[in-house]
């Protein structure tokens, strides 16, 4: 046991800060786009770089590394807020198709030439219909109008789509929004009674959410504290202010737990370990509370300015709720560790 | 201690409502429900021209600048009558509620003969220059000067976070009118006509995407010599004075709106099922008392004869009220609640709520400062040591 | 409409802090002896003093004055930690026999000649037998050795009780210490079909209740505001520390907004104001919340000497946990304000 | 990143757990899930003494002081079987992880020789010698003082919240040595014998009634002059050097007695139905998270090459839970939890734990301190102005 990066893993997680740090330079050129994200970055990272496939097996035109190198990733990309469907398509769609053994469109995900998103239904939008399933459900989809394909995910059972409504709607999370996607019609393909593994893949999508929020979060408090040491009132750069010092040392003992949290929960996912459920249940929520609580005081610990439409702190602020929401609420996923670890069952 | 109302303040509680009731079903409908603070100004100056008619504009003033006297009682009656027929967000506010008290309280008879009248009557609006970039929460760093000329005052300068100012024909300024002077000394509260060529207005957009705000740039802009108030070089007193001013009773309006806020927000949750999560009704039940908190908070000092040290928890306690509020409407919309509707530019209602909220704890003084005043004044704790 | 007390009532709380002031200086004795309070001072309060009848009618021997005089005394006798069953005895079970019309007992317990105590039960505890109720049960109660007569209170029933056994047990509130009572006999006098007397009757015991823990929690902060005033470290008086300041103006912001619910709803009852049942549940909750918070400050900001038997601080600290479920807990209080405000009914 | 452990450490674990197994099921019965840390001190010495006969005292110090130079699995391991066995309390506590690794750190060979192997052995135990009346947070103004009288150190002063002092042989001493130095210049780190007229101790009896701490009364007190280590006037940099050594393995094993109380409160729950309140289950679940985080970051921590800022996070982190622990059990516990069996003098477990847990945020450094510690150290916020 050796819970510390490896050099191979610092190697991919400083390679991927280099990287989207130059995305960060235009991100408000690049949500006020069409599409909301640039399709010359996407390509970039997720093709060319490889994060696409840094967990896909090589089988399937992956890497072959694993869930902590690609939550490496996911952390460094949550620091610039890239805004992409990185996480709809390579962090959730990828681990479903693959557990689902639905794995054609995995390579063409992997690489970037094609993007998913997903669509959380109720068994019920599924129909067997012939030898396949007809699926009928609306809601919301992240990027769903840049998407090629559609995961409809039920409880225990799962179809892709390719021919879907979508209609781009504003929406709070500006660097994630949300598309109304509509499907009715026959799936490509369709698997059910695939309750646990489609558990499993989601978990696994958790936690690398769970890796972006903590990359946001301690971009927002390294934000703060340069802000911090700047920014003079009464005489005093305001960082030399001890109720704004705990404030900011409150936001890092948060992260400090969500980096263990979040790191634990991939590791865990990488070895199989019988307690990855639970790791992932616990990343999920605390990292995105964490976000919630390091974007709330971003904006609060800059005053004014951080309210303003122009400072990047409401983007943060704007993204942990859009997180909180994404893949089941923090509350959801303290319910599921309370079910994991038996405290709403009788007795013991 | 009584909670309850005469008759005869029944009596004026009926008198009020009918007043509202029939403008607002009248000329007046399309003010009605407002949310938005800065739309339809014409209708607004229109309709503050009304009530100044029938005098509703300024009751809590005296009588002799046009007030009635009005008791506590009024005051609190008017205020909620108000607030729940749903009359506009007045954009008079801060030449009735703020600059008015002071001048009552700082100018001279010739300021009150030439300034009050036209606040009572509706005609003349104000906004409020305080802030600057580097002067947020530290006044005493204030950079914006004014310099005698003849008979005037030149100013130069930037303040930020002026309200209103697009509608407003006056603002007051708290500038430096003693050069190299340090903190609060040697300032001075001038009034300044805003329209004039050596004064530019900048919007400041918010994270709610709105433009209550703006930056308000002096250059070379003028003023008579006589438009001081309180004297030159006492303007940290009457600045202060007008902050103390802001208990007033209007916080009892600003209550009513937080309860509409509230009704909308347990609206939803019945609407999408969210009341059924018990913690959901948990905190709805605490959003509620803290309602019925804030109104008795507020009667408690309306009702001190001296300004009690509860009055000053009162910022902080509705601001993280308030933002607690917001991150409640958005727990209760869920995802659904993150996306406007097909083809609209707003959002909607929970998550305006929980984007405009967020700045409540910072506008009027940060919770910081609120708290730094809460130990040092109410409790008598040390100030800090100087950087 | 005035919100502010009157000049009588003013006068009534500063009789009663000078008073319990006195008291407080043998506070450490007066636990310590065998019953847990002093029958001296119990006799010079309640009886001579007069603030056992304080707001029960002239017609039963009281002062017939009302529930704001009577939370201006409990909040004085919070300040002091008072160690008294004037909770149980004045607070609760007075009302508790005028509401149900068993006012036989009133005067007795008014002038402090006898002491009463209280006990929560199921209706189930309470028996018809012949003319009668037996009552059989047992649980815990405030003073419950100390006690002349017993309360058992059931959702619908109330019956009084003189003989009983009662056992002191070492106690988590040093300052309300806890008996075992247990009852099985014929009541001296009982009601059935009471519920909403006895609600009614309880939610003016919580509000006396709610102003107790207010004076208690005003004199954790007032203590250590004083000691943050005094104590010294690194060169200045701690008080000066502005993390410190903020946590003392956070705790004065909830003792402040704890003062209005406590006022608001002494006042409503007094007036029979509609909304008194949701004004007693607020005060109730925000009141022993505040307390808490108080407690726990206080103990925090006085550092090691905060967690010692020495200090008093965690006299407090027992008294706002014997509180929160004296009467029922905080969380029930909310659960009933949510019921009252309508919010677990369906639809508008 | 690896989680697991290999066929050899699991080997070793099995190794451990066995002779745990033999000893507390023998002549150590008595030893077994004791709570108490002062209890059985004649027992206690036996156990360590039985320890160090079969190498288990020291195992991560350098086998040139009786270690086995441990790897951190074997230490992780170590430290989680004999939590899980219930073995007790170590009365050794503070030679072994705190003095310990001073001394090798900072000490001459010759004390190294002098003290290591009476730690190592079970044969010397100690106390720690820090704070004072009027230095809590603030070690910089400590007053205790020590003066040459020919070979030996004179040492008169108080210190205070000394643990185990009643059962140790001997007590590491700040003290200051250059008479009218200030802060933290002039101190030096002394290693005095307890047991001498020049010594008093008095307990200090804390909230729960017990009392594990004691007031040190130095009047007089002597040792000898070498006794003094990293040399005159360098007490600072060796007693930061001792708090650094804090971050040591044994938060793994502060942690499996976190889990034994968070599993008793679930076990109180599940028997007085507290269990079925959601918003109880919540708390609990999020209790047991916090658990698995803390482990986490324990491993974190050690598994680095170089002290990492987590590490600064981790008091605040593990104190605060431990807080919010003791108020779930009593809240799990309700009023029936609130009294003590019939006779009995100590308050059962969750009303102990609610009690026992509040001083958590305050020794070792309150969490104000810490907070302090992280913005400047870990986040290089500026310091505050000196007063």
């Amino acid at each position: 046991m050796q819970f510390a990066e490896t050099s191979e893993q610092t190697l991919v997680a400083e390679t991927a800060r280099g990287l989207f740090a130059d995305f960060a330079a235009t991100l408000r050129e690049t949500i006020a786009g069409a599409d909301g994200f640039d399709r010359a970055e996407w390509m970039r990272a997720v093709g060319e770089m490889g994060f696409g496939g840094i967990a896909v097996p090589e089988a399937l035109g992956g890497a072959g590394l694993g869930p902590v190198e690609l939550a490496l990733v996911a952390i460094e990309s949550g620091t610039a807020l890239w805004p992409s469907p990185f996480v709809p398509s390579i962090a959730t769609a990828i681990p479903l198709l693959i557990a689902t053994g639905l794995t054609e469109a995995v390579p063409a995900l992997a690489s970037g030439e094609r993007i998913a998103t997903i669509l959380f239904a109720g068994d019920a939008a599924f129909t067997r219909e012939g030898d396949g399933w007809r699926v009928q459900v609306e809601g919301l989809a992240p990027f769903g109008q840049a998407a090629d394909l559609l995961l409809v995910v039920g409880a225990t059972r799962l179809a892709v789509v390719s021919t879907f409504g979508a209609e781009p709607r504003l929406s709070l999370d500006l660097t994630r929004p949300l598309a109304a996607v509509s499907v009715d019609g026959m799936a490509d393909a369709a698997v059910a009674d695939a309750g646990p593994a489609i558990a499993d893949a989601l978990d696994r999508a958790r936690v690398m959410l769970a890796a972006e929020c903590l990359g946001a979060a301690e971009a927002a408090l390294a934000r703060t504290v340069d802000y911090a040491k700047q920014r003079v009132q009464f005489g005093r750069a305001i960082g030399s202010f001890q109720a704004l010092k705990h404030r900011m040392a409150d936001m890092m003992i948060a992260t400090e737990a969500a980096r263990s949290a979040v790191l634990y929960a991939a590791t865990a996912a990488a070895e199989g370990d019988a307690g990855f459920a639970e790791a992932a249940a616990i990343a999920h929520f605390t990292a995105i509370e964490t976000l919630q609580h390091c974007a709330r005081d971003q904006i609060q610990l800059h005053g004014g300015i951080g309210f303003t439409w122009e400072h990047d702190a409401h983007l943060f602020f704007r993204r942990a709720q859009g997180a909180a929401t994404l893949l089941g609420t923090p509350a959801a996923s303290r319910a599921r560790l309370a079910r994991l670890i038996g405290l709403d069952v009788e007795a013991a | 201690m009584r909670l309850g109302f005469t008759p005869e303040q029944e009596r004026f509680r009926a008198e009020v409502a009918d007043w509202l009731e029939t403008q607002l079903s009248g000329r007046f409908k399309p003010l009605r429900n407002l949310k938005s603070q800065s739309a339809m100004p014409e209708e607004r100056r229109d309709w503050e021209r009304a009530m100044a008619a029938d005098g509703w504009s300024v009751i809590g003033w005296p009588k002799a600048y046009g007030g009635r006297d009005a008791s506590l009682a009024e005051q609190v009656i008017f205020a909620e009558e108000y607030a729940r027929a749903g009359a506009p967000g007045r954009m008079s506010h801060i030449g009735v509620e703020l600059l008015g008290p002071t001048l009552i309280a700082f100018a001279s008879e010739e300021q009150k003969a030439r300034f009050l009248p036209g606040i009572a009557s509706g005609d003349d609006y104000w906004a409020q220059g305080y802030s600057e970039p580097n002067a947020g929460s530290d006044l005493g760093s204030l950079r914006t000067r004014a310099v005698l000329d003849g008979d005037e005052w030149v100013i130069d300068g930037q303040k930020i976070w002026t309200s209103l100012a697009r509608h407003a024909d006056w603002i007051f300024v708290l500038a430096r009118t003693e050069p190299g002077s340090r903190g609060s000394k040697g300032l001075s509260f001038l009034l300044v006509p805003l329209k004039q060529p050596g004064i530019t207005l900048r919007p400041i957009r918010q994270m709610n995407g709105e433009a209550e705000f703006n930056e308000t740039f002096f250059d070379g802009a003028r003023t008579a010599k006589e438009n001081v108030v309180g004297g030159v070089g006492n303007g940290w007193a009457v600045a202060m004075g007008l902050l103390a001013t802001e208990r007033g009773v209007s916080t009892l309006g600003q209550q009513m709106g937080f309860i509409a806020d509230y009704d909308a927000i347990v609206a939803a949750a019945r609407a999408n099922g969210a009341i059924d999560d018990p913690a959901i009704r948990d905190r709805l039940a605490r959003a509620y008392a803290g309602l019925k908190i804030m109104r008795a908070t507020a009667l408690r000092i309306l009702s001190a004869e001296q300004l009690p040290r509860a009055a000053l928890t009162q910022k902080v306690h509705w601001a993280s009220w308030y933002r607690d509020l917001g991150e409640l409407a958005m727990d209760v919309a869920g995802q659904t609640g993150e996306v406007a509707l097909p083809g609209a530019e707003t959002m909607p209602r929970m998550a305006d709520l929980f984007l405009s909220t967020r700045a409540a704890t910072i506008y009027g003084g940060t919770n910081q400062i609120q708290r730094n005043i809460i130990a040092e004044r109410a409790l008598g704790l040390p100030r800090e040591p100087k950087g």
